[in-house]
């Protein structure tokens, strides 16, 4: 019984046992180290076989279609009839591409994804690596999809490719600014960078703490991940698809995992930033639990994110990017000052709670208004007022 | 295992800073760039600056990289493949490098550093926020205006002329 | 452990090779970058040195911080003269901008 | 510490391995012909004509400096947030302080429409 509360550790345990009796220390280290990398690499891989089937779905009952249902019982193994046609599929490289740079663009799109898994902290003790600097290894690690981002628009030698590219590259930073400045409050109140210590501090998820910053995280990493409404990068209509129009076979695959990868990261990150993590009912006492919990946590916010894909239509791109800088900027740094000068007040720390959320409320009220006044002012300019029409 | 992982780290960096200055095509020459700042990024964590090092990738790989493959783009009509590379004195700069490298190397390898190994403070990254408002204030608020100042200059000289 | 000195001829190495892209190359970006890699160079002296002199004191990551903003800043000027350059006279080769010629 | 480094370091080397063994295997079964049709670059089945010359607007350069103005103010804000908690009043003062000032860069930013996609 008390092998099965703590089920995932004991089970490494037990393998790291087993492995010691023929095993120099550092042979056992190295092992373990490989073992854990080949899993959590997989992540993402497992995410899009997992994600996409759970997507055609959700959007499908959401445009009252039924989704998928030809391979396999419910459709479920769509997803590896789709990987086994990226794997046999001809790979065409345009003639005048830049061969190294083209090939190596999927390469690093794919490694940074996988990457992000090294500081996921699943359950109690059950993390890669819980690094010093977690987060900021997250955000660093995000800096590599965007140089990936212009090797393949640029190599490509094609327009679409290109203006792709940057209008990926351009929301990638405008949108990474609120990102950071949201985890930066977490950080301010969770008095840490490491995940562990983050999901620790959060005796209720921030998220009833800090509303402000997690909606900021929460479109931003929408953003970055290229999701509905915010999926100008590959905006079919406008620039073809983006800067991998001309990938195809496994190297538009290795995109696509990507894709799919870190919108699963960037949801496992916000379950760890402001849902608690791995913590939840019973989850002190049978720590097994952790893992469950924060894969449905995760899950949960995948769902949001298809939801609002299946619902709202796209925005422009002048209105996203002026969305990241006079909306989101703003109310994050105002989010992050308020925080640091209520963390000062000499006040128990649930009124300090209590104060945060409603300096919060007031600053999510202070942006509708002033959004929806400069949404009507816009709509004057272009008399686009429900009359006009 | 640290020296193994010392001499492939700075192998590495050299050979990939050695490719950013002699690369023809600049695109290549700031991809190039992109691998040194990972490899010194690596020297950093050897070096137990793990700050240092996640900085070194947000800063120089996310945004200086960024700005500098822009401003290539921004430029590019004027490149052609088969343009020289070098100016007229690049002889001359090549023999005033290796020079200085001597001796540098003579100089480093000559004096007696004052070593005083000692362990890495756990609180190291506590202490860089506490030296930032304590006794590197003055410094740390010049950095803010350093920053506003480049910017508002740098907008004001890249802006397209109003026409 | 890796001896300073090894650390000290890798920054001086980088150094060097930074300093001849940065004279030599014709194309102003290149010159850039060459000062970009000089200013990397500079940096893991100081944390070389913060790690084998001053662990205690964070003086080393400090200056190592700043020189990071400085370059940064350096870079977002620089960049932004050589694209206004590039629009008024259609170059960024070096050799061509002599408008400072007496 | 290095030994968390040593397993992020055999991560990366394992996570950028694993598209090259997908890549490797793609390439041993797929099939191979090439034509000069097939290779030639995908632009509404139009010839392409010139090079890739996009006429690259300096908004974009102008959103990476804004970019990197904020980037570099997140390394200052990092260790002051993880400390915060240890210092006193003054370092919310500084920190306001510092935050205002970078805040009057981007209202400039704004008056000046450099934000304004154009």
């Amino acid at each position: 019984m008390d092998y099965i509360r703590d089920f995932f550790v004991n089970i490494a345990r037990s393998w790291t046992a087993w492995i010691s009796t023929f095993l120099p220390d550092w042979g056992v280290s190295l092992v373990n180290y490989i073992v854990v990398g080949i899993i959590l690499v997989l992540m993402p891989v497992l995410a899009t076989l997992t994600l996409t089937w759970m997507e055609r779905k959700v959007i499908g009952r959401i445009q009252n279609r039924i989704g998928p249902n030809r391979v396999g019982p419910w459709g479920i193994f769509q997803a590896i009839a789709d990987a086994v046609k990226m794997l046999i599929k001809e790979d065409i490289i345009p003639d005048r591409a830049d061969r190294p740079v083209f090939n190596l663009a999927p390469i690093l799109i794919a490694g940074a994804a996988g990457l992000l898994w090294a500081v996921m902290p699943f359950g109690r003790r059950m993390i890669g690596a819980d690094l010093n600097v977690g987060v900021l290894y997250i955000v660093a690690v995000g800096s590599i999809t965007t140089v990936a981002v212009i090797m393949a628009g640029w190599a490509s030698n094609n327009k679409f490719a290109l203006i792709g590219a940057f209008r990926v590259v351009a929301q990638l930073l405008s949108y990474e600014v609120p990102m950071i400045l949201s985890i930066a409050t977490v950080v301010l109140l969770a008095g840490t960078m490491r995940m562990m210590g983050i999901v620790e501090a959060q005796v209720i998820p921030f998220i009833f703490i800090l509303p402000v910053a997690f909606i900021g995280y929460f479109l931003a990493a929408a953003a970055e991940v290229g999701r509905a409404p915010f999926d100008l990068l590959e905006a079919d209509s406008e620039i073809v698809a983006g800067y991998f129009v001309e990938y195809s076979g496994l190297k538009f695959g290795w995109f696509y995992i990507a894709e799919y990868g870190n919108l699963f990261a960037v949801s496992a990150i916000t379950a760890t930033l402001f849902l608690g993590g791995w913590r939840g009912p019973f989850a002190n006492a049978v720590p097994a639990l952790g893992p469950l919990y924060f894969i449905i946590k995760t899950i949960l916010v995948v769902f949001l994110l298809m939801w609002i894909r299946g619902t709202w239509p796209r925005f422009r791109i002048d209105q996203m990017l002026a969305f990241a800088w006079k909306v989101l900027v703003p109310a994050s740094l105002a989010n992050l000052l308020w925080v640091a000068v209520v963390l000062k007040l000499p006040l128990p720390a649930p009124v300090q709670w209590i104060l945060m959320l409603g300096g919060n409320l007031l600053i999510l009220f202070v942006a509708a208004t002033l959004l929806g006044r400069a949404a009507k002012r816009d709509a004057a300019k272009h008399s686009l007022t429900p009359a006009a029409v | 295992m640290q020296q193994v992982m010392f001499i492939v780290l700075s192998l590495v960096t050299l050979a990939a800073a050695l490719m950013v200055v002699i690369a023809r095509s600049m695109f290549r020459a700031a991809l190039w760039l992109v691998l040194t700042f990972f490899g010194i990024a690596g020297l950093f964590i050897l070096l137990h600056a793990e700050f240092i090092a996640v900085a070194q990738v947000l800063i120089y790989v996310g945004a200086i990289s960024t700005l500098i493959i822009f401003a290539i783009m921004l430029s590019r009509g004027v490149m052609d493949p088969d343009a020289r590379r070098f100016n007229d004195q690049w002889g001359v700069v090549a023999g005033f490098g290796a020079v200085l490298f001597v001796l540098l190397a003579a100089v480093v390898t000559r004096t007696r550093w004052p070593v005083a190994l000692a362990d890495v403070p756990a609180d190291a990254i506590q202490r860089l926020g506490g030296d930032f408002v304590g006794s590197y204030v003055i410094p740390f608020e010049v950095a803010s205006v350093l920053l506003v100042v480049a910017m508002i200059g740098a907008i004001i000289i890249a802006r397209e002329q109003e026409s | 452990m890796v001896p300073l000195t090894w650390y000290l001829l890798v920054a001086a190495a980088l150094f060097c090779i930074g300093a001849f892209g940065a004279l030599a190359r014709r194309n102003a970006v290149g010159v850039l970058m060459g000062i970009e890699l000089m200013l990397n160079a500079v940096n893991i002296n100081l944390i070389a040195f913060w790690r084998y002199v001053g662990v205690t004191q964070m003086t080393g990551q400090l200056f190592a911080i700043f020189v990071i903003t400085v370059a940064a800043a350096e870079a977002a000027v620089g960049l932004a003269l050589i694209i206004s350059i590039y629009r008024q006279r259609s170059t960024v080769n070096v050799e061509e901008i002599d408008t400072m010629k007496g | 510490m290095l030994s968390q480094y040593a397993f992020i370091g055999i991560f990366a080397i394992i996570a950028f391995a694993l598209p090259v063994i997908g890549l490797v295997l793609a390439w041993l079964i797929r099939p191979k012909k090439p034509n000069p049709a097939k290779n030639s670059t995908y632009e509404c089945g139009m010839e392409t004509f010139g090079d890739t010359w996009v006429q690259f607007k300096a908004q974009y350069y102008l959103y990476a400096l804004i970019f990197v103005v904020f980037d570099v103010e997140a390394i200052f804000v990092f260790p002051w947030a993880v400390a915060y908690n240890k210092l006193g009043l003054y370092a919310l003062v500084e920190m306001v302080l510092f935050v205002f000032i970078l805040l009057g860069g981007l209202l400039y930013a704004w008056q000046k429409k450099a934000l304004e996609w154009r």
